[in-house]
């Protein structure tokens, strides 16, 4: 995708997208009594924008417990996501995944994951699918800075540069595992030096900055598409709210850190990049402000119309092919 | 040797009462250190006047980084087979290391350092050590968290030789047998079940232990047994007063331990009871559920009247929806219809 | 359909069935990769006229890489979370990956994969990826390798919801359950029994599937039901030959799937036989035999004239000294005099 | 330990002392049955003797398949491991671990382990021990250059420069997994690079020369015990024979490759640099060479006559307390 004005709309779109979305989606799932593993983006819109935006539906991603906004950005339908988060059956998962497991393979989201870390691998494996099939696809890997500590990390990035595959390891680096602040878990400072023990790029940039993480994961992108291999791509961002709707964040974080991120919200810093230029108008950015509030209000009416899946439905799509009855043998289920 | 239910006294939660157990062996015994993410929070941050910022994802740990300071109250980053494996490698040289696998779908990052080191090091070295380790983990669906935050996968531990493994009930067994497994010489898996947290009970201050490897009977009955699981012996109690009223005098058993298995208090039971059916929450297949009842098929033979039967969540991944979710886990008209079934079919 | 039990034909060892069904599935379809450590082996030394230096610690993959060449024959780092994820992704996105771990003892390192991603996917997606993916690995003890090269885990993947497995105890086997697993469209585990390699039998030349999840009769009889699961399918026959003699006419019945298990297949012998023993290489709790037992105890109840029973390795880790090992798998005799004693005690 | 005159012959007796197990004992091991996981560490031994020679046995090692060598080093009697070799009862495990396994807890030798790099954390984890128990202790992980590429590695490192652990991560590079050359399973050229990513230095030595070995571990060990935390140490070795016995290495790696690395074998090094000196003599170096052989002579004869475990042992040490009948129940074992 270009920056001109369509394309800067975009970007804001998305950033709005995901931001109405959470703000509105994630109270409704508690209310409906399915918030307990539900994890915010707002504050980080810009790292999926800024990333995404260079990929088409061929491409693909993997992601994060903390993944909504990574599938509004890759363009899964926010409709369908709240009927995920609402456990109804016209989710993209049919109310089976929930927040954490959110897919589209017809978006390329190789799916929100609730294990830490545990899609990095994924995106490997879909970028191998396009070197070997030559498909000329890209696949990312978002991952947090805590994940960064897992051992698979170091095993995929080894195994992406040894066989040159076109996958972009993006880190969202917002300064905590849950209460563990990056600082304490973490022996260096910037994780994209990390980059050097697989020799590849590694980036560092200002994950609040949308136009930062354009630039840096369009250099990544075409890096990987043009057969030049992986890249480590370093956001630092923050996330405003807690882990969990359920922690108070200034257990472990100060006032005066939540309020400086505050001042460089990614979509305040948009405006205070773009709209000087007058090519976008305050007015089309309130515009696509209320579209987006209009859209999570039909979110939570398609969610809350929609059908719950049928109580069969526990026993379906385990399989591609096994026998029904051997889901239930031996268990004196009711169903 | 302590009561296996107590008579009277104080209340505590069953969060309470592990968290109780913890500092009171730490007081005791200054080997004893324990790890974990997010067991304080907000490691690192003492300038800033942040000391303990949760105690736990579920607030078992609330406390202990104040009265013990972080040299034994560890805060770890996410690396579960590092640290485990350093938390087994630290029993092994004089430490007693409990250490927290926040949930046990992620056993499969550490699962090596479980299966590899900690359970076989003492015989592979010829009894050259012991590794007093204890693993906290959490178990339990219900929650609307689905598929990877919600396995209760005690049976894969179960089947390893060199583990040992417990499932507190309620508060009382929470306190004696995380007391007990932290003393005890071998590693331990300590399932937490996320339904119990706020479960009050009696718990005795002074520290107890209650012994690895031995059930209990909550109620004695006639008509058939139920062995219960953890959570699950809170459907088989519900469950044998609804029989109750039909007539049924169930006898429950409260499994408490996955390794060793108290096979020979159930079987003592199944003697006199003619009939068993054990509810398990975990899956099917390879259960400790279908062990058991294997083991009372086997030693049991003669003295059942009915097939040794089990009530347990299907064999699927846990879906998300509610809808899915509440027929996932076993319930109490499950396990009544179960009995009556058996009933029907053979007396 | 094709017979669970060729009449007559070339024969082939174990090691070349699997090498010859890998060969004609990637021919037939390009879709279809496959990496592991070694599977080649001096990779990347093609400039010192290095091509395959081992086709496979085992020798299963020989000849491949000459024949589809790097791009589709990938030797691995030694990363086993790292590459099992990237098969699983691929496997997920177009194409049909095999992937090899070496051992099944290292299993740990990548268990979080297999369990959480690969088992999982289809059902959390709500169907809408398949995971047309093959892990091969191996199994066994009996070669003085101890507690970490000798186990035969797969109990625990029949444990998981989402996985298949198999256990070819044959070249037959090996080609036709090879062929089948790569084909199907969910994961499927490949048990590979380290002392089968050398075994010839008899193998079709064209590709053939065996279907998964389906056990086989090797002998009718009447006496006693023996299961036997891999290499323990022999120990079974062997024993049936010696209890022939004793004038005890038992039947055996060949596992092959360990996900999803044939329990019909058992049950309908069972119900002739009234009797059984399963006979399994793997340590006894929470293991297929105990959960073939159980089945068996609930849905033959009627049908048996004594306990189902199992012969399988004790709860310990695989001991290195000989004198050791050799009591630790199950043998002729230990089968032989389990089913005398069945009858001495039951019949 | 210093390197005088006596500490100079206690090196070359640590190599020669290797050297003469493996070349004398894997053979004897295969004759008797037992040599299908068994890995010599032929040509690598300046790089045991030379971190070892900074450890007390209060000090504790993790190992790996390829571990002779350091439990030599370490100070295990090479007569009880050649017994456990055989799978005798006298053997330091009693016969019940073999070569892959070969422990000592009263040498700090916290086992060869046959799971590669499963080792690494352990030896973390010693190191845990001295800190929090204050005993000035250090602990050496070692490990192969395949090894490097396992997540393990990369969580124990972060982990151990967070917590600051007196702990050497020491690399024998030998330039092969099994058959897999390093330059094709690693994505960087010098894995001491990697240190760079936790923070903490790393040395890269000529694992040939016992010398350089020396001098590096005694850098990275003498920091570690002053409390200034890990390194990363890669020492650069060959072996001489196959992975196993079983596997001809020339059909991954050249002649003219091994021929050279024969050229800089360990123990004729050793003789290279020192014989010149004048300090020690030729024939005190054939004498070890000869006690060595003796050593081995009586090794066989005493793991020979050694009787092997009961089978009763079968059940002994699965855990310190556990019913006896359990490991039986439902087992039709025989004895
Ligand atoms: C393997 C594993 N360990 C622990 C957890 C529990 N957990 C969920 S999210 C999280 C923190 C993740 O931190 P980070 O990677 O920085 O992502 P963020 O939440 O900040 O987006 C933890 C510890 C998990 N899901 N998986
Ligand atoms: C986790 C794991 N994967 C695979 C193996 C099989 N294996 C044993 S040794 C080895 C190669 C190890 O290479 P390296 O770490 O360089 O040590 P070296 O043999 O060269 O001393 C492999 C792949 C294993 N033991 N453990
Ligand atoms: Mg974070
Ligand atoms: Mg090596």
């Amino acid at each position: 995708m270009e920056l001109n004005k369509e394309g800067l709309l975009h970007l804001y779109r998305v950033m709005s997208t995901i931001r109405h979305f959470e703000e509105r989606g994630i109270p409704e799932t508690g209310q409906r009594g399915m918030s307990a593993s539900v994890h915010s983006s707002v504050g980080q819109e810009a790292v999926p924008a800024g990333v995404c935006a260079h990929l088409s539906n061929e491409d693909y991603i993997g992601s994060t417990h903390r993944g909504h906004g990574h599938c509004i950005a890759k363009g899964v339908d926010p409709k369908a996501m709240m009927a995920e988060l609402f456990g109804r059956a016209s989710g993209p998962n049919k109310g089976k995944g929930g927040s954490m497991h959110i897919a589209d393979m017809t978006k390329g989201m190789l799916g929100t994951n609730g294990v830490v870390a545990a899609s990095i691998p994924l995106a490997v494996g879909a970028a191998l699918t396009s070197k070997i099939k030559k498909l000329n696809r890209v696949a990312v890997a978002f991952f947090g800075d805590g994940a960064a500590n897992q051992g698979v990390l170091h095993e995929s990035m080894n195994l992406a540069a040894v066989w040159n595959l076109p996958v972009i390891f993006c880190c969202e680096n917002n300064g905590y595992a849950e209460s563990t602040p990056f600082e304490y878990a973490s022996s260096v400072e910037a994780l994209s030096d990390r980059a050097a023990s697989y020799d590849m790029p590694g980036f560092n940039v200002d994950g609040m900055d949308v136009f930062a993480v354009y630039e840096a994961a369009g250099l990544a992108i075409e890096r990987a598409r043009s057969g030049d291999g992986p890249s480590l791509l370093e956001c630092k961002t923050y996330r405003y709210y807690g882990h969990t709707v359920f922690d108070d964040p200034l257990t472990y974080r100060t006032k005066e850190e939540e309020d400086y991120y505050k001042t460089r919200d990614p979509l305040k810093l948009f405006r205070d990049k773009v709209l000087p230029d007058g090519q976008i108008s305050e007015s089309e950015l309130d515009g696509i402000d209320s579209d987006c509030l209009k859209l999570m209000e039909e979110a939570v009416q398609f969610a809350d119309s929609s059908p719950m899946p049928e109580v069969s439905d526990l026993y379906v799509d385990v399989y591609s092919d096994y026998p029904l009855s051997m889901m239930k043998r031996g268990t004196n289920m009711s169903i | 040797m302590v009561e296996m239910i107590p008579a009277a006294g104080r209340e505590l939660l069953y969060r309470e009462a592990i968290n109780e157990a913890l500092k009171q062996e730490m007081r005791l015994d200054e080997n004893v250190i324990i790890m974990g993410e997010e067991i304080a929070g907000g490691a690192g941050r003492e300038h800033l006047g942040i000391q303990d910022a949760w105690g736990g994802p579920f607030r078992t740990t609330v406390g202990l980084i104040q009265e013990f300071g972080k040299e034994r109250v560890l805060d770890t980053p996410l690396s579960e087979a590092g640290f485990m494996g350093a938390a087994i490698g630290a029993s092994s040289t004089g430490l007693r290391v409990i250490a927290e696998l926040m949930f046990v779908d992620f056993m499969g990052v550490c699962w090596d350092q479980l299966i590899n080191n900690a359970a076989k090091m003492r015989y592979m070295f010829g009894g050259q050590v012991e590794v007093p380790f204890t693993m906290l983990t959490r178990i339990g669906a219900g929650f609307g968290s689905a598929a990877q935050h919600s396995e209760s996968f005690y049976s894969l531990f179960s089947h390893m030789p060199g583990l040992k493994g417990v499932v507190p009930s309620d508060a009382y067994t929470a306190k004696g047998l995380l007391t007990a497994a932290i003393r005890d010489n071998d590693p331990v898996i300590y399932f937490e079940h996320k339904g119990l947290y706020t479960q009050p009970s009696i718990v005795p201050e002074e520290s107890y232990t209650l012994p690895l490897g031995k059930a209990r009977t909550l109620k004695s009955g006639t008509g058939i047994t139920l062995v219960g699981i953890s959570k699950m012996t809170w459907i088989c109690m519900d469950a044998a007063a609804e029989l109750n009223k039909l007539g049924i005098d169930a006898e429950v058993i409260d499994l408490l331990s996955v390794s060793p298995i108290d096979y020979d208090h159930i079987i003592e039971s199944v003697r006199k009871t003619h009939a068993l059916v054990v509810v398990d929450e975990d899956t099917p297949v390879c259960s400790i559920a279908s062990d058991i009842c294997a083991r009372v098929a086997e030693e049991a033979f003669d003295y059942l009247d009915a097939p040794p039967t089990k009530v347990t969540a299907p064999h699927t991944p846990v879906p998300y929806s509610r809808v899915l979710e509440d027929q996932y886990v076993p319930n109490v008209p499950r396990v009544v219809t179960t009995v009556k079934s058996l009933y029907e079919g053979y007396r």
